[in-house]
């Protein structure tokens, strides 16, 4: 995220509060998470489901290879993309602290 | 927090489609959350959104940060429908009138409107009877957490039978709950919408093509998203879309449209699932397995199912 | 020039309203408010008001839409009444906050309970704090111009909030008397066309509405009271131009935040609001005391400066008012001790409530409000504030049992 | 406004009307008022602010003056009283604070003596629902009450009126009003 759409840089209060569009990026969710989604590449068939479910908007197709990835800056590690997984490709494991 | 991998650069995600951004403050497995992220996705930029307080306002718009890349409005719990109105009408009036060339046609803008259960089946009834009965070109989406999760758990008047909340807890004399879910597509229907459905978050493409479809229409719509609250509900959060696919199989969500009053497109079910299945994934229900006497409140509970499902032929 | 006809209020508010072209009109009917949105529902339906009319479900959603409306970035009218004003109440209180300008007539009346549906200013100063810039008028003539002016100032860009045009409700909504209402084109020159500082426009998405925490709400709130501070020279500036055009002078000599009537040098001045200020006139007129009368035009903002000054002189000042805060006092009284604390000017105020739910105020009663102003005055120098209120219309022998005598 | 101070009290004339709800108290209130404005003068009309409904005595008041009238109360002292439905007086006190010289005018077939008020001031009668019976092919009373209200008191010109009327109820319904107007007007003042 650049520095000019980070709403909190300089922060004056707008006439209303009127909110700047999609900015909610600067929080970045990714340190909620106690568990890590963790994409077996070799097992996923690029279904798409884990993007569908996310609620985050975490998981990605990031290719035309239909290649997934999981964002985490914003995965709360919530693990419906792990129970949705229709080939078990992804594994939730513990954040290391 | 970034990646500590020594593996390669992971390939750039981008979140520039995203109309529904993340960084919102939803809990993690938020079912509400992904409707808001489908809506977004239906109803593209050209969407003017008037939203009820509650959840999904609280969790996409803490000043300065937003959410939302479309056009967004919030104003009180009960009002979304009015604000709606206003908007729908201010834009109906810049068509009409000279010196408004720089706004889009009215014609061009999605009109919608969201509410949780409570801004839509309680508190909001008044607003969204008047703007469904004057047939403002607007979308209603309620999106269904069957209860007051904003606040901590209390119950609505779309609280099912039999769920402990922590105003209708279950208690020595209660099996929580008293009540039986509020009939609101048929009330939307009652008032003349041309297109009313119901839809569950783990039915996304089922749920999006119902919301290109409502908004093919002119006048009121009306659709109620069932999307159930990992939190109010208490169950895992890896849980969520698993628990709403339960709903539908069982019955307790049944999948509908209803167009030009006609009930129409019923997802009808081959092998029905017994409620128990679905009751028992959820915390909210787990006294009628552990209290004596909770088996009669299942079977109550399935009674009321059985006969929903007669009346929509939901049994293939 | 708009020509001077004889015209009913709730009519000529209506007018003044059409002059105005608001683009969405939304509102529900409420005695004795009805007359403006029945007249505005016969123009829309000869194709004169060309915004859309939305008659809602309640003054709930008369305000809500309203406020969508002004959202997009349209000029939006609505008028209501007491109960009406209270169920508006929620949603006011965010148009401020969220700085949507939004245009209210309001014919005050009482409220509930018991019920009573005639005039005093209990809904008006009900909504005081929300924010709001509010007028009030004395006669059909100012009712008609605080419409203009109200649009003016709450559609400024450096104002941008609510703006209630009070009228008295009967007295002044059902009275036909001469009155001049602006034309289109006259009100066309006077309002510029709404510039808002953001829209609801798809091509450039906002969020409005937005939650704030601890760490920005008191910045947000702080701004909506400098805005309402600033007003005050907005609407010197909006009396101004309108005296200009109009030719109708509304205190220009007091920053049109207020008018004075009867000798500078007066003794005793009579504070009231609204359209007992003309009995007040005549009064003053015809009592043997030097009486002057002040009448602030707003309460919000407060006139505080301008007070202080039109009542340097005086030794006691009577204000008339038609509402109380129960378990203190008149708030227009209240609202004047605070005005003159540590003015260096220190003058009895004599603060009566009358005039309650359409309680008929004549001049009798406020010639004798005057000769006991005067007894009070001769019988020793000025005490200050006086603290204890009068009920002049009270039947005390009326009183049920529980009320302490 | 900036008015002058020490406004003269000049003539200001006040008028009350009893009536009973739907008998158009308030419309003859306008009339006068619209009458005396026609003329020049000033004038104010308003009814007393109820809920009552058809049927249901009511009343309405006026004032005419040469200046701007500025006083908001209702006429509990009036220079004139208009009693639209005689009936009323056996219930209502139509005299209540009336100037002695003003006068009080009836819609009756009685004589004024036949009539039970008890009052120092002049009361005259006309039978203002039989001039809009023969005028009007209806009993609607109140342009004839109108004429008679300016033949007595002398406060309102009988062009005014006629032109007020011509502007309320254009075409042949406003000239039937204007001949019961003028009626009743020469009626009164041949008594």
């Amino acid at each position: 995220m650049s520095e000019s759409s980070d709403p909190y840089h300089d922060l004056t209060i707008s006439k209303g509060a009127v909110a700047e569009p999609g900015t909610s990026m600067v929080n970045e969710t990714g340190t909620w998470r106690e568990f890590r989604p963790v994409i077996d590449h070799d097992a996923c068939t690029g279904c798409g489901l884990c993007e569908t479910f996310c609620p985050d908007a975490a998981a990605k197709q990031v290719n035309e290879d239909r290649r997934h990835e999981i964002d985490y800056d914003y995965c709360k590690g919530c693990g419906i993309c792990a129970t949705e997984c229709p080939v078990d490709a992804i594994e939730m494991v513990p954040e290391v602290k | 927090m970034s990646s500590q991998d020594t593996a390669p650069p992971e390939p750039e995600i981008s979140h520039d489609d995203d109309l529904f951004k993340p960084g919102h403050r939803a809990c993690a497995g938020c079912g509400p959350a992904l409707a808001m992220r489908y809506i977004t996705e239906a109803t593209g930029e050209n969407t003017i959104i008037s939203h009820a307080t509650g959840c999904m306002e609280v969790v996409s718009s803490p000043y300065p940060e937003s959410s939302w890349d479309v056009s967004w409005i919030h104003d009180v719990f009960a009002n979304a429908p009015g604000v709606a109105s206003g908007v729908e009408a201010a834009y109906r009036a810049f068509d009409e009138k000279e010196g408004f060339e720089e706004f889009e046609d009215h014609d061009d803008v999605n009109f919608v409107a969201i509410g949780g259960d409570g801004a839509t089946f309680d508190i909001g009834m008044r607003s969204l009877s008047g703007m469904m009965e004057r047939g403002h070109d607007v979308l209603y989406i309620a999106y269904d957490n069957e209860g007051y999760m904003n606040t901590g758990i209390q119950r609505s008047s779309s609280t099912p039978f039999g769920a402990s909340t922590t105003t209708s807890p279950a208690g020595s004399e209660s099996f929580g709950n008293d009540t039986q879910k509020k009939n609101m597509p048929a009330i939307a229907a009652d008032h003349g919408c041309e297109y009313v459905a119901t839809a569950s978050i783990a039915y996304p493409t089922d749920f999006k093509r119902k919301i290109e479809k409502a908004l093919e229409h002119d006048g009121a719509k009306y659709i109620q998203v069932s999307a159930p609250c990992m939190l109010g509900w208490d169950f895992d959060s890896a849980e969520t879309v698993n628990v709403a696919k339960l709903a539908v199989q069982t019955g307790m969500q049944p999948l509908f449209e209803i167009v030009d009053g006609e009930l129409s497109d019923v997802m009808s079910l081959s092998d029905r699932k017994p409620v128990e299945e679905y009751l028992e994934t959820q915390g909210r229900f787990a006294h009628l397995f552990s209290k004596e006497g909770g088996d009669e409140v299942i079977e109550e509970i399935q009674e009321h199912i059985d006969e929903q499902a007669e009346e929509l032929g939901l049994d293939r | 020039m708009g020509e001077q006809t004889m015209l009913k209020g709730d009519r000529a508010v209506a007018h003044s309203v059409l002059s105005a072209q608001p683009d969405v009109v939304s509102a529900y009917p409420i005695t004795p408010q009805t007359g403006i949105v029945e007249k505005l529902s016969e123009m829309d339906a000869n194709g004169d008001l060309r915004g859309q009319f939305l008659k809602v479900d309640s003054e709930f959603n008369a305000a809500s839409s309203c406020i969508g409306a002004s959202g997009a970035g349209a000029r939006v009218f609505s008028a209501t009444s007491s109960q009406g004003l209270k169920l508006m109440s929620e949603p006011l209180f965010t148009a401020s906050g969220m700085r949507l300008p939004l245009v209210l007539a309001v014919a005050n009346r009482s409220l509930s309970g018991p019920l009573s549906i005639w005039n005093d200013h209990t809904d008006a100063f009900a909504e005081r704090d929300g924010g709001m810039i509010q007028f009030f008028a004395e006669d059909v003539q100012e009712a008609v111009d605080n419409i203009l002016m109200a649009y003016r100032v709450a559609e400024d860009p450096e104002i941008s909030l609510p703006a209630l045009a009070n009228l008295d409700g009967y007295i002044l909504t059902h009275v036909k008397e001469p009155v001049e209402v602006p034309t289109e084109e006259e009100t066309a020159e006077y309002l510029p066309k709404r510039d808002p500082h953001a829209t609801l426009d798809p091509k450039d998405p906002k969020t409005m509405g937005a939650f704030a925490r601890p760490e920005h709400w008191t910045e947000t709130r702080f701004a909506v009271h400098d805005a309402l501070l600033r007003s005050k020279e907005t609407i010197g500036d909006a009396v101004e131009e309108f005296a200009d055009q109009f030719g109708r002078d509304y205190g220009l000599e007091w920053g049109g935040l207020l008018e004075t009537y009867g000798p500078e040098d007066a003794e005793i001045a009579l504070l009231g609001l609204g359209s007992i200020v003309g009995t007040m006139r005549d009064v003053a007129d015809d009592h043997p005391a030097s009486v002057k009368v002040v009448k602030p035009r707003v309460i919000r903002p407060y006139p505080e400066e301008a007070l202080r000054e039109a009542l340097a002189g005086v030794e006691s000042v009577g204000v008339l008012t038609k509402e109380v805060s129960p378990g203190h006092q008149g708030t227009l009284a209240a609202e004047l001790k605070s005005a003159l604390y540590g003015s260096g000017h220190n003058p009895a105020i004599h603060s009566s409530v009358l005039g309650l739910a359409g309680r008929d105020v004549t001049k009798g009663d406020i010639s004798d409000i005057i000769d006991e102003i005067v007894d009070a005055t001769t019988a020793g120098p000025s005490t200050g504030v006086i603290s204890e209120e009068d009920w002049p219309q009270l039947k005390r022998d009326m009183l049920p049992d529980e009320v302490t005598h | 406004m900036p008015f002058a101070t020490g406004h003269e009290v000049t003539i200001v004339k006040q008028i009350r009307i009893h009536g009973r709800g739907g008998q158009g108290s308030v419309t003859l209130a306008h009339l006068i008022a619209e009458a005396a404005y026609e003329e020049g003068k000033w004038a104010q009309a308003f009814p007393s602010f109820g809920v009552e409904r058809r049927g249901a005595p009511v009343e309405a008041f006026a004032r005419i003056d040469e200046e701007k009238i500025t006083n908001r109360s209702q006429v509990d002292e009036p220079d004139y009283v208009v009693v639209q439905d005689p009936s009323l007086i056996e219930f209502v006190d139509v005299t209540r604070g009336v100037d002695e010289d003003g006068a009080i005018v009836v819609n009756s077939s009685a004589d004024p003596a036949d009539l039970d008020i008890e009052t120092a001031t002049q009361v005259v009668t006309v039978d203002a629902t039989d001039i809009a019976l023969e005028h009007l092919g209806k009993p609607i009373m109140n342009t004839a009450l109108m004429g008679a209200f300016a033949s007595v008191t002398g406060v309102l010109q009988q062009e005014s009126l006629e032109s007020v009327i011509m502007s309320e109820f254009p075409g042949e319904i406003g000239e039937q009003n204007v001949a019961a107007t003028a009626d009743a007007f020469a009626e009164v003042a041949s008594v």
